[in-house]
């Protein structure tokens, strides 16, 4: 915790709670707008501390890439979360102007410069921009996120591989939440059904690897940032395993129109029957550990943290609301931005 | 015997049947099969229905492998896009391998994965992928329409001998339709005409079957008599059945859910302009999704798919050009 | 001024030139620059070229992840069948992220592979799939001809704001001809005329164009006049120029070196059929390779290729069942 | 080498000479029988000791899945070198009829499966084939062979992963060469760059991996027989390096027709001017060093050895002329094996 000023914790404590919201209100969206959201929608609840410990690790101009389940990301780099939501709302005022939805966010200004809603395909496109860094020579990192079932696309191998070979400033952070959909994870890796731990992969590469409580915003921070400056310095890649549990089902319901979408159970409790798994995570929660803990630790007064709640549900009302009020895109804009 | 049944349970009743019927009939795929209260885990057990990791260049490369081990697996791919990280599996490795090895091998396999579902699925989950692999020697393509073929196509794509895919339509999924009970095999390689008609032929696959039917009841209010015939496959395409269609009425209209350059539709217009050119009295007009990658926001997603007002435009657009006959 | 140049050094004299006007233009693949005695190593150092291992698909998501940071990759990757393993990046990533940003970034790369090696490859390396990709919206096809256009193509390609498909004909390689020095560009979407003719257009690409005026001219000594055009570009493409020339000879001949249902003739066929109908005076004719997977014995693999002779048979057949105008 | 025998060794002397000759054979006819041979040819001489030790240790009913550099597994599981000779003319009497060439043997009634062409993707074939194996519950086990470069290729890491979880029978056998193409090992393969042999990839799968030397064929049988007897036990797959080095360039010289074809300089030569380390491999050529061996040990007499060259000498210039005698096949026969 050394690194980590007062000031920046509260600010992670924030982040995270940003983030909660936001995502608490993209799921009330299926119920208190019904049709409003299309699709297929992802939420980042119960990975707040690894997404803002990561990105509380880099700086102005250092880049990131990450899958379809992006919403976090950018409202710690800040992003208005107006435009967020009104993009996952379909909107003209949406940050991709209602052309990309929920999967496809970015914002490149601000160093996001977007998302595959294909398994690990996002993997090289963030290697290429270390790629790009490497040779700009401005001492730019890259993170690139995604999740621990991506690690079983060839994609992540290949791009590993290369990562290191050519000690690229990217840190690859691998966000493990057990689950691919329906799918625990020692069903589909074989490091976890050896009970090992999937940062051994990084072997392969003759890289490091390493795993991390992604529930602990702080150890994510310092295991980031060594990570980071080890890019930075241009001795090449890390591999950072980061064990998260998400709190929601993996997406809303798939299914066809005319069939209403909403957030079913999460598969813990739905597919494999194991309340105690998903209850354990529930008390495991890490937005109130790391309130609990900065109040404990004296650095966030009950009543300042209360407050910030206060200004993170204002905020994010005013996001639903704006994203409501915002209107739909002409119809022929469709046909705009397919060639630049 | 039939029954009512949606589309995605009369794939799956066909599936389950052909397991029973074959034991060297395999299930595999992302993300079913997780559980022991698996419908296809309980009925045919762990080694015949599994659950793969997200790799489809390795479920794919495994199913050709495991049928020139003898095995005939049916691969659970989800959406037709996710094959895209594995074509050179699909289009270079199972349809060439029986070929390279001068027959000496067969490589019977199914992939099965759903398209189209243009429902707000934005950019990259949407796509309507087919035309690519029809040019493609060895490999079938069947496009179910209807539960009924759904059913018929899958049974039948199992017991091929030769790498298949089976697409079908994810905004079919719940539709129900009437299903016959039992085996129940439809062929490759013949078209269904849904509706029959003297005055124009409308050529349609999978979803936009219900929306050209849709248009010819329109039409129909206008007097005007549409044929409307669904290919069920396009590899083996049914050019003959298309072709007495076009010599009957002398008009068509072609309807694809893909991009113009990317369709389906485009390939049986050359057919016809080559071999119903004798019968055509108006051009050969397509009705396609517009040039774009498909657009997140609801407006902007209709405006660019095909739809039964853009097909009655066309219909009237190809009859009020056409010559008197 | 013009110079004769191999078609290969054609187009690596304006991957040079281009590296040279802009830095940002990245070269890099497997098996090049790997020594120090590399042209382009030379030139432009190991930080803009490098030999990449054998994974596209970080090859290719690579150049993606670097256009969107702000380069200009041109990705060598020897066969366009070698991008199949890496297929999503190519027709589900980069033509894309354009179009779902709402216009927030662009992806400018180029895919630069050779194709069409009908020389004893065999099954898996022969492909002419160019038509895979003429759907995808976002994504840009070029097929050129002679070395000229593949130096101005390429030169274009790269400057193109979007992901570029630069698609080389293995067999036109060492073909030498006229190729302008210093800066040349072909634009994109304009056909070349290679032969002009009254009689009927044949339209071709690649090293199809050199058999398609092979024919031009033995069909001359029978009187015949043939118009040949190369579309050099399959996406955008030129369809004014071809339905101009079908509109002057009313008869159309369509080449392509691929299988009837996955060329990029049927979809011209298709715009002819529809768009230039009333200038036909006979059927749209494609001469396709046949539908099989290319053989490795050379007789069988000239059986389904297309050749001169094929070409002058469909155009005696298009001129023999014409109506007298 | 306790458990081979004399007459198995001289049974593997006997088919490294024989691919050595076969493949030579192929190589001179370039210059004896220019024309005959079209496309891309890849020849094995170099790693017949690897070749030879690995088929040694399968037995009647297992399997093989290769790449295009594959006229050397045939040959020891019993094809006939005239039709394999013949397909490689393109002849009517060819193993595969002339429709696959040098690139494309298959043999499935020897356990050949077939290969492919496209690096790495035969990977997951043998996967696939082992799976069957292991429904089919008989014992049987595959044997997939690749080489170095080909583990940069996802399909590598995607099969090995499942390979491992699901404990399929098969070996997996990398011929590492240390070239793809003209592209050295360290160049694309970040534990080669580290100094770490390619075996360690198997770490990232929880799989044993062992690194043998491939010029030595009683080794490499007793490794591969190892994993074999592991595969058929149940315990699941192995990763075997065997570090081969291939004496003739990566394969003909890639030109359009028109140009002559030949095999080119080897690529440390022609490319890295590293004659030091080509001649260094030629004096320890596994098929001398092998003879060599054997007489040593009083396993072969030296007349014998001779004996046995002149037979493999008749057998292949027997095939030679079988191939050159053999009719193309008829045009129009392309249309057969489309479709089943
Ligand atoms: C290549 C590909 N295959 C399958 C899918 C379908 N799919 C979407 S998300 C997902 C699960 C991904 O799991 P993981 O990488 O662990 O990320 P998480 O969703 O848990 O964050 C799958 C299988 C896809 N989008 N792309
Ligand atoms: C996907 C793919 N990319 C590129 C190629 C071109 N290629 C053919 S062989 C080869 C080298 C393979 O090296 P390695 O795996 O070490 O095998 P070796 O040839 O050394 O036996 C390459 C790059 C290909 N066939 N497939
Ligand atoms: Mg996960
Ligand atoms: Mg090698």
């Amino acid at each position: 915790m050394t690194e980590l000023d007062n000031a920046k914790l509260v600010w992670m404590y924030r982040h995270m709670l940003r983030i909660r919201e936001f995502e608490e209100r993209v799921k009330r969206s299926f119920e208190e707008h019904p049709g409003v959201i299309r699709g297929h929608t992802h939420l980042a609840d119960g990975a707040e501390a690894s997404i803002v410990g990561s990105l509380a690790a880099i700086q102005q101009g250092d880049q990131i890439l990450t899958t379809y389940r992006c919403h976090g990301y950018p409202l710690v780099l800040g992003t208005d979360p107006k435009a967020i939501m009104a993009e996952i709302y379909g909107r003209r005022d949406g940050l991709c102007g209602g052309y990309g939805g929920s999967m496809h966010l970015c914002d490149p200004g601000r160093g996001f410069l977007g998302t595959s809603g294909i398994v690990g395909q996002g993997i090289p496109q963030a290697t290429g921009a270390a790629y790009a860094a490497q040779i700009r020579g401005q001492g730019q990192v890259v993170l690139g996120f995604f999740g621990d079932g991506a690690t079983k696309q060839g994609a992540f191998s290949e791009s590993l591989n290369i990562a290191s070979l050519w000690k690229l400033p990217i840190v690859f952070v691998l966000e493990n939440n057990s689950y691919n959909v329906v799918t625990r994870v020692e069903q589909e890796d074989a490091n976890a059904a050896a009970g090992e731990p999937l940062s051994v992969k990084a072997k392969a590469f003759s890289m490091p690897g390493v795993t991390v409580d992604g529930g602990d915003p702080v150890r994510v921070h310092d295991t980031v940032a060594d990570a980071v400056a080890r890019a930075r310095s241009g001795a090449g890649p890390t591999l950072v395993e980061s064990l998260v549990y998400r709190l929601s089902a993996h997406g809303n319901l798939i299914a066809p129109p005319g069939v209403p979408l909403h957030f079913p159970e999460h598969e813990a409790v739905e597919v494999f029957g194991n309340l105690a798994e998903f209850e354990a995570a529930k008390r495991n929660d890490p937005v109130p550990r790391f309130r609990g803990r900065l109040v404990t630790d004296g650095v966030l007064a009950p009543d300042q943290a209360d407050q910030i709640g206060a200004q993170v549900r204002e905020e994010m009302q005013a996001a639903v609301d704006f994203a409501l009020a915002s209107p739909y895109p002409a119809a022929d804009a469709a046909l705009n931005y397919v060639y630049a | 015997m039939a029954r009512e049944l949606p589309y995605i349970a009369a794939i799956n009743e066909a599936i389950r049947l052909e397991m029973a019927r074959d034991d060297t009939v395999l299930y595999y795929g992302q993300n079913i099969a997780t559980t022991e209260n698996d419908e296809f885990v309980q009925a045919f057990g762990h080694d015949r229905v599994r659950v793969t990791p997200i790799s489809e260049t390795a479920e794919i490369g495994m199913a050709v492998g495991a049928a020139l081990a003898g095995y005939r697996p049916v691969v659970e791919l989800y959406m037709a896009e996710f094959m895209l990280v594995a074509m050179d599996q699909v289009v270079n490795e199972a349809p060439r391998m029986r070929y390279m090895s001068g027959g000496r091998v067969t490589v019977p396999l199914v992939l099965k994965a759903g398209y189209g579902f243009t429902a707000g699925w934005s950019g990259q989950h949407t796509g309507s992928i087919y035309a690519m692999f029809t040019g493609v020697p060895g490999l079938k393509v069947a496009l179910p329409a209807t539960p009924a073929d759904a059913k018929g196509l899958m049974a039948t794509a199992i017991r091929d001998d030769n790498p298949v895919c089976f697409f079908h339509h994810y905004l079919l999924t719940l539709e129900p339709g009437e299903v016959p009970e039992g085996e129940y095999l439809v062929p490759f390689g013949q078209a269904a005409i849904r509706r029959t008609g003297g005055d124009v032929t409308i050529v349609a696959t999978g979803w936009m079957v219900g929306k050209a039917l849709a248009a010819a009841a329109a039409l129909a209010a206008e007097g005007i008599d549409a044929e409307v015939v669904d290919p069920r496959t396009i590899q083996p395409l049914d050019t003959d059945t298309i072709l007495a269609s076009v010599a009957k009425t002398g008009h068509v209209v072609l309807v694809d859910q893909a991009t113009r350059h990317g369709s389906a539709s485009a390939i049986i217009a050359a057919e016809i302009a080559e071999r119903g050119f004798s019968s055509l009295r108006a051009a050969v007009t397509q009705v396609t999704a517009l040039d774009a990658t498909i657009p997140y926001s609801e407006p902007m997603e209709a405006f660019v798919l095909p739809d039964e007002a853009k097909i009655v435009g066309a219909v009237r657009g190809v009859l009020g050009t056409a010559p008197v006959s």
